[in-house]
């Protein structure tokens, strides 16, 4: 099975400051694809790398099997990749239903469709559990964290894209959301998108995952079925780098 | 606009002569107040520099007085031995005279006197005369109009420029009194900053708003004259309300052309120009030259050298002259719908 | 307007409960003393402006000096505009002011030394103010340089072309007829009206027609009271306008007739139309917005980041342009003044006043028109004054002060609401 | 300078191993390439202007040309370091210009109607601008009015009050001869010498002194090779620059003597000195980064932000009135033109090539000097190439833009390779 | 016992919209007490009102005891309370050293001392095990989420203070660095300051807390020991705002 996103031998520095060593990572269509790995591990500057907000200085990107160039984001989102950044980019002037369609905003004729935008969110918030949020047509500068959360995933949910990478999409979230947005991680995986999930919460990685990927300090030490590992095994390959026969040897990736 | 182009030429005819003097430097104030310090006077000025086979550099200040400074600084630094400024003010002005003095170069007052700065020189017009042109030019147009107790109202110029000072002197000096014995009435007054056409235009609005009935208009100069004129039309007053003017500009010779302007000063720059070059060329070469008058300067009570040129009034019926003089040429005037009027004038 | 999610019973009580224009009324009364003062400051400061001017000077309140007011506030709100997309942007356009005076010139020479027709010669304008804002823009998008050191750059290689135009500081004349009845000519009374009777009824008809299609779809639409209310009342604004303007102003009817809206009026209207819908109802505009807000985040959802700054420095330059050309034909010549002096910090303020964020990702076309004419009341009024020019400034400077103070405080309390 | 946290075998290499001439030159080197420029571009375009001019006009590498250069960008040097810190704050003063106008009319009148010593009349005019401040800083922070607006309508009300001041365009001539010697005379050749000395010395001593502490207390310090280094680079370029500025430039050696430091030159040095350790080394300057960087975190962080914003606009209104005073004592006279035109428009173009953010949080009282003497050398050069005014306008523009380019590359450069 | 920090009756609103109804909330020295709630409960926003940062429309709020005024961040900061917001609120432009003594800078005479500044930060850094971050004198800019989080509450735990709030501090925290707070959230209620802590995560809040208080809508639903409560009555009172015959009846505060 050919991965649908795979990276290979990606490097990146930050001017004197090497963040990134060499990493190779995929993501497979129908999967759920678990990324883990201490804070400052390079975790979000992966993702960036795929997202094209970041320039790669060394590695390849191939996307069903084809290597393509992702310079800027809309690079990525051409592809069908699909990202909730963990630094959430919203347009805090503008309002729940404008941010969720930015950049692909429905039209009729040269206007903008506004009903039928606002119908859509609508729509789609209200799937993800969204109580306390008083109209969908407020500002997100008015938003609490988990609900600006909230609509950073509805947004990324809303294309029909073909692969979509949540980073830490549930660290603000309080308990029912963070089920819903776990559900709909596994129904979005079951109707054959690849989804990423960056997470520390160990359950919940467990509790989704069919393949869970470690980075320790820029380098992957392993990527693994996650039914062939265990909890403990987890965090040893996040603290340091190996477990067992797993891992990194020596700073060397196998 | 070769013009703005400033040249530092050495003609090589009288070589001679040039060997022995020195550079002569000219800062020019602006090019907003007026037309004529690069349409006329860098002109005339290049002229007779290059008759005299003298090296020179004329520069314009662009209404800012630090660089006006700095200019100056900058052409001592390229070797002038002789400065002529169109001052900004007298302050700065003086600035630029002790400085040079100081290092042994001469300085020209052109145009504007230095007050207190003790130039060796003062080249100019009669610029009360030129004031006193304005209002019996108004006063003429006024009476030819049959007006009766007309409302005047006064568009000075910058209140920054001395030379405005002495305008308004000079035509207070006419109207004041035919205020005083109620033969005219008083009206709004305005100073224009940096005699900005546009300001002048909401100015002159405005005054008209306030007082309906302006009969005659005193601008201090062709642009003050045709903002108010362009109000004026949009009234359907033009013609009707003389407005004055000074310097013959294009503009506001046609404006007297098309019966809209009473009438403007002419300052024969060319003579200014040339009586300037002379003096500058004489000092460049270390000469002690004369001057045929001396006018008192009012700060520091003491005399100085003068050549003081005569303005002359032009009405429609001798826009002629100037064209005859040079000074504005038939092509740039009588363009368009103007071709006519010029044959009226007598214009060939 | 606004769609309300309906929270469990205890749940906290929503802002708009049913649109009617007794709720829509006091929704708006909640929304101003909550701090979302939209125009109202600016209003607020015309009519305190407005009502001091007319008790000072009553022939503040003549219909000529009202039809005087447009025209004098022409080239600077136009300018203004313009500038509104580049701030919108978190930019600034010092050069705006001289751009104006560069396509001015433009216009200019090719009327008088060519003399070529007038649309050609206004369109070489316009076409030089976008050629203008694309090297602007693509200094500021592509090579990185800040907008300020560009347009400083700009401001002083732009004075120099204007001199180069008008030969080191000649005078030229704008004599063509059509370009000079743009700031000095009015509307016949008839088409005035006639102009009337079209934007009160496109008005109405858009209200209807969207009301009717959201209703359709479910979601909350403004009543039909709500719609006759805001229609009337526009009706009645704009009729008294048009009625004054078409009132006779002639300080000589018998020699000259003066009546009708000024040109510059529509032209005004027309823009302002054109560029709201464009900023409120397509996607470039929302675009605009969302780089003004948050540039990354723009960047992140695939928003072409540096083409939208060059179109914003094309359409501020454009306008400039519309704005040299309506300041060209108010003073039927073009000098080398022309947009200079205060011209740019007029604009700019006359946007800010309005409402307009200097940081970026705030403003509307409107917040130019509105604090165009605060500006244009103040120079208006001291000009009815008649103070000399040192009490002038420091009047001007303080009103300014005033006005601006209105919006301030009104916003200040609203963050003590805790809303900012 | 950077302390580094040892990491495990495997991990990232450290920028910095251990400090010395070789390896602080290699991390200096990354960081520019890492696109940490620093002042590096202002200081290349600089030598590239230098170089263009030298070889254009031979004149511009003379003695007296050098001289001139400091005299000719002192009052926008000096009005350009006090912006810096209200700059840093995000907020701007676009009545600096007119402030120092304000300040230099009231040292002008005090002098010239009172008659009082020079010494209280300076101290009166630095007085008038810490009321300015004051009052400016109080508008913005306490009432809460955008600084655009505050400093746009102060901008018109100095231009009154100057006006008001000078009596409405006289202009008033400044005799005493202190106050005219602040920008026209020169310190003692020895003097220069003596200036220079001190200066090397106490800047060998402060180096020494931290790099001793840092080391006791085992905190990476700079090594004694590093810092005589250098030391050895102040005193070879401040040496050759008194060693220049004290030859003899007169061009008439006979009639007058012109030799030494210019006198604007150890003001400038004192006050840039006093003002950088205020922004670096104390409390206050952090606190004025903070608030530039993030002002909730500042707030929330218990920072009195409102008295911060006053503070800087009283510095900035207090160096506008130095600017103001070294003005008037260049033209040795006051007119409602001082302080006016392009001097505000300059001075801030000075602080942001130098470096300084717009948008607060980045800045320095160096960039203001550096991008001062960009401004500076710009405006001696091209009077020195001797073109006409359009041409001028055009060229220095160009050659602004091209300055600021350098920069605006070398930071793209840096942004493609991750960091910004 | 008297509280340390006691809230009554705090009412909030934003405009027209009614956030905290009639809020009561005290912390005892000694004590953990977490706070819970429903994304949008208004959690963040009462942490804001102690803080300084939201003026109060209604209600007191008592320290030690006695009623205080706090109108200004400063007012909380005087009188011993620290807070880590969920917004983080650092300076990019200020590195490390400088955001965690940011306004209560060290100094030697007038000037900072940046040596002594420098050295305290180290070791108040290092014991929250931040092992990834390159130099203590770079730009927060340049942090990862996690260390960005780390940095907060490092500044937090700086100074003596008698309580202290931390609002979701792990939400970004990886395994070992979530754990380490917690230890330390423990060791300060030991050393006998008064925690809030803010947190999503139920094990969290069972594993270090003494007391829990639920937020619901905005009204406090109950204020109860953690021992008096199951795992699943918090869920409850969070999703629902009441369990049994604890929390709000009808919308109604006991
Ligand atoms: N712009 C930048 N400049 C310099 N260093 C950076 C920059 N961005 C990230 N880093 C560094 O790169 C390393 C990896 O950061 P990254 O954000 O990818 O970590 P992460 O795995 O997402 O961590 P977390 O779980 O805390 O979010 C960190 O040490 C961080 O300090
Ligand atoms: N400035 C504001 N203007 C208007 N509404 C606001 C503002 N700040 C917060 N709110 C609203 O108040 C409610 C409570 O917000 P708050 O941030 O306190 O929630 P929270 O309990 O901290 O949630 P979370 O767990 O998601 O962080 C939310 O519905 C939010 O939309
Ligand atoms: O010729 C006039 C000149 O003398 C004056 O100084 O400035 C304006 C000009 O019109
Ligand atoms: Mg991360
Ligand atoms: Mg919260």
């Amino acid at each position: 099975m050919t991965p649908l996103l795979e990276v290979r031998g990606i490097d990146k520095s930050f001017g004197p400051v090497k963040v990134l060593h060499n990493v190779e990572f995929s993501a497979y269509a129908g999967e759920v694809t678990a990324l883990v790995g201490d804070n400052g591990a390079g975790k979000s500057t992966l993702v960036k790398c795929i997202g094209g907000i970041y320039p790669i200085d060394g590695g390849e990107i191939f996307f069903d099997g084809k290597p393509v160039q992702i310079h800027t984001p809309r690079d990525a989102g051409e592809l069908g990749i699909e990202i909730v950044y963990q630094d959430l980019a919203l347009c805090d002037n503008l309002d729940i239903v404008q941010n969720m369609f930015l950049g692909r905003e429905r039209k009729s004729g040269l206007l903008l469709d506004e009903d039928s935008m606002e119908e859509l969110a609508e729509k789609t918030l209200s799937s993800l559990s969204v109580r306390t949020v008083k109209s969908i047509r407020q500002q997100v500068s008015s938003l609490s964290g988990g609900q600006r959360q909230t609509v950073a995933i509805a947004k990324a949910v809303l294309w029909n894209s073909k692969v979509v990478i949540l980073d830490e999409p549930t660290a603000a979230l309080g308990v029912a959301q963070t089920a819903q947005v776990l559900e709909l991680v596994r129904r979005l995986a079951d109707t054959g998108l690849a989804v990423v999930l960056i997470s520390h919460n160990m359950n919940d990685v467990f509790a989704v995952s069919d393949r869970i990927a470690a980075l320790y300090l820029g380098r992957m030490a392993a990527q693994v079925k996650t039914s062939d590992l265990t909890h403990a095994q987890v965090v040893e390959l996040i603290t340091a780098g190996r477990s067992g026969e797993l891992g990194l040897k020596n700073g060397v990736t196998p | 606009g070769d013009s703005g182009q400033t040249t530092t030429s050495t003609t090589s005819e009288s070589a001679t002569a040039a060997a022995k003097a020195g550079k002569i430097g000219v800062i020019l104030p602006d090019s907003k107040s007026s037309a004529r310090w690069e349409t006329a006077d860098r002109k005339y000025l290049e002229e007779a520099f290059k008759a005299a086979g003298v090296e020179y550099d004329i520069q314009n200040a662009q209404n800012d007085k630090t660089a006006f400074q700095t200019i100056a600084d900058q052409m001592i630094t390229n070797g002038a031995t002789v400065l002529m400024i169109v001052n900004l003010d007298s302050g700065s002005g003086k600035a630029v005279i002790d400085k040079a003095k100081s290092q042994g170069v001469a300085v020209i007052d052109y145009d504007r006197l230095t007050l207190g700065g003790g130039a060796a020189y003062y080249v100019s017009f009669d610029n009360t005369k030129v004031g006193t042109l304005q209002g019996e030019g108004l006063s003429k147009c006024l009476t030819d109009k049959k007006a009766d107790k007309p409302i005047v109202a006064y568009l000075n110029g910058s209140p920054t420029d001395n030379n405005a000072t002495l305008f308004k002197a000079g035509y207070d000096g006419v109207l004041k009194p035919k205020f005083d014995s109620g033969d005219y009435v008083k009206g709004p007054e305005e100073s224009v900053p940096d005699w900005d056409n546009t300001k002048a235009g909401t100015l002159f609005e405005q005054m008209l708003t306030e007082q309906p009935k302006i009969a005659g208009v005193l601008a201090a100069n062709d642009g003050l004259g045709n903002a108010a004129i362009t109000i004026l039309k949009k009234n359907g007053l033009n013609g009707k309300v003389p407005v004055t003017g000074q310097d013959a500009t294009v503009q506001g010779l046609q404006n007297i052309l098309a019966g809209d302007q009473c009438m403007t000063v002419y300052k024969a720059v060319k003579k200014e120009a040339d009586a300037g070059a002379k003096l500058a060329v004489a000092l460049a070469k270390g000469e002690k030259p004369t001057a045929s008058s001396s006018v008192k300067d009012p700060e520091s009570g003491q005399d100085v050298p003068a050549e003081l040129m005569e303005p002359q009034a032009i009405y429609a019926d001798n826009v002629k002259d100037v064209v005859a003089d040079g000074y504005v040429t038939k092509e740039e005037l009588c363009t368009g719908d103007f071709a006519a009027k010029c044959t009226e004038a007598g214009i060939q | 307007m606004s769609k309300v999610k309906e929270l469990p019973g205890e749940a906290i009580v929503a802002a708009t409960q049913a649109p009617s224009i007794g709720n829509s009324f006091r929704a708006y009364v909640q929304r101003v003393r909550g701090g979302d003062m939209g125009s109202l400051p600016a209003v607020l400061g015309l009519v305190v402006l407005c009502a001091v001017f007319a008790i000072a000077r009553p022939s503040f309140v003549t219909a000529i000096n009202f039809a005087n007011l447009f025209t004098q506030g022409a080239a600077i709100t136009l300018i203004a505009m313009g500038l509104v997309f580049v701030l919108l942007l978190g930019e600034i356009d010092l050069s705006a002011g001289y751009a104006s005076g560069v396509c001015a010139a433009v216009l200019a020479v090719t009327l008088a030394s060519l003399g070529l027709p007038w649309y050609v010669c206004a369109l070489a304008a316009i076409l030089t103010g976008v050629v203008i804002g694309v090297v602007l823009g693509a200094l500021v998008a592509k090579v990185g340089i800040p907008s300020f050191v560009v347009t400083l750059a700009a401001f002083l290689a732009f004075q120099g072309l204007v001199l180069v135009l008008v030969k080191e500081g000649t005078n030229i004349s704008v004599r063509d007829p059509v370009i000079v009845a743009i700031a000095n000519k009015n509307l016949e009374p008839w088409l005035g009206w006639a102009l009337y009777a079209v934007c009160v009824g496109v008005f109405a008809a858009i209200q209807l027609v969207r009301a009717t299609r959201r209703a359709k779809r479910g979601l909350t639409a403004d009543p039909l009271s709500l719609i006759a209310f805001r229609v009337g009342t526009l009706a009645v604004l704009a009729g008294v306008a048009v009625f004054v303007l078409n009132l006779e102003r002639s300080r000589n009817p018998a020699l000259v007739s003066l009546t009708g809206v000024p040109i510059v009026v529509p032209v005004i209207l027309v823009l302002l139309v054109v560029w709201t819908v464009i900023l409120r109802r397509t996607s470039f505009g929302r675009h605009l917005y969302a780089v003004g807000g948050n540039t990354e985040a723009a960047r992140r959802a695939g928003i072409p980041v540096d083409r939208l700054k060059i179109s914003a420095f094309v359409i501020c330059s454009a306008m400039a342009a519309v704005g040299g050309i309506v300041a060209a034909s108010r003073a039927s010549s073009v000098d080398p003044n022309t947009g200079g002096s205060s011209v740019l910090l007029y604009a700019v303020g006359a946007a800010v006043i309005g409402g307009t964020s200097l940081f970026g990702g705030k403003g509307r076309v409107l917040d130019a028109v509105l604090g165009g004419a605060v500006v244009a009341v103040i120079e208006n009024g001291m000009g009815l004054m008649g103070y000399g020019a040192s009490v002038k400034y420091l009047v001007t400077g303080c009103v300014l002060l005033l006005a601006a103070g209105v919006d301030a405080l009104a916003r200040r309390r609203a963050a003590a609401a805790g809303l900012r």
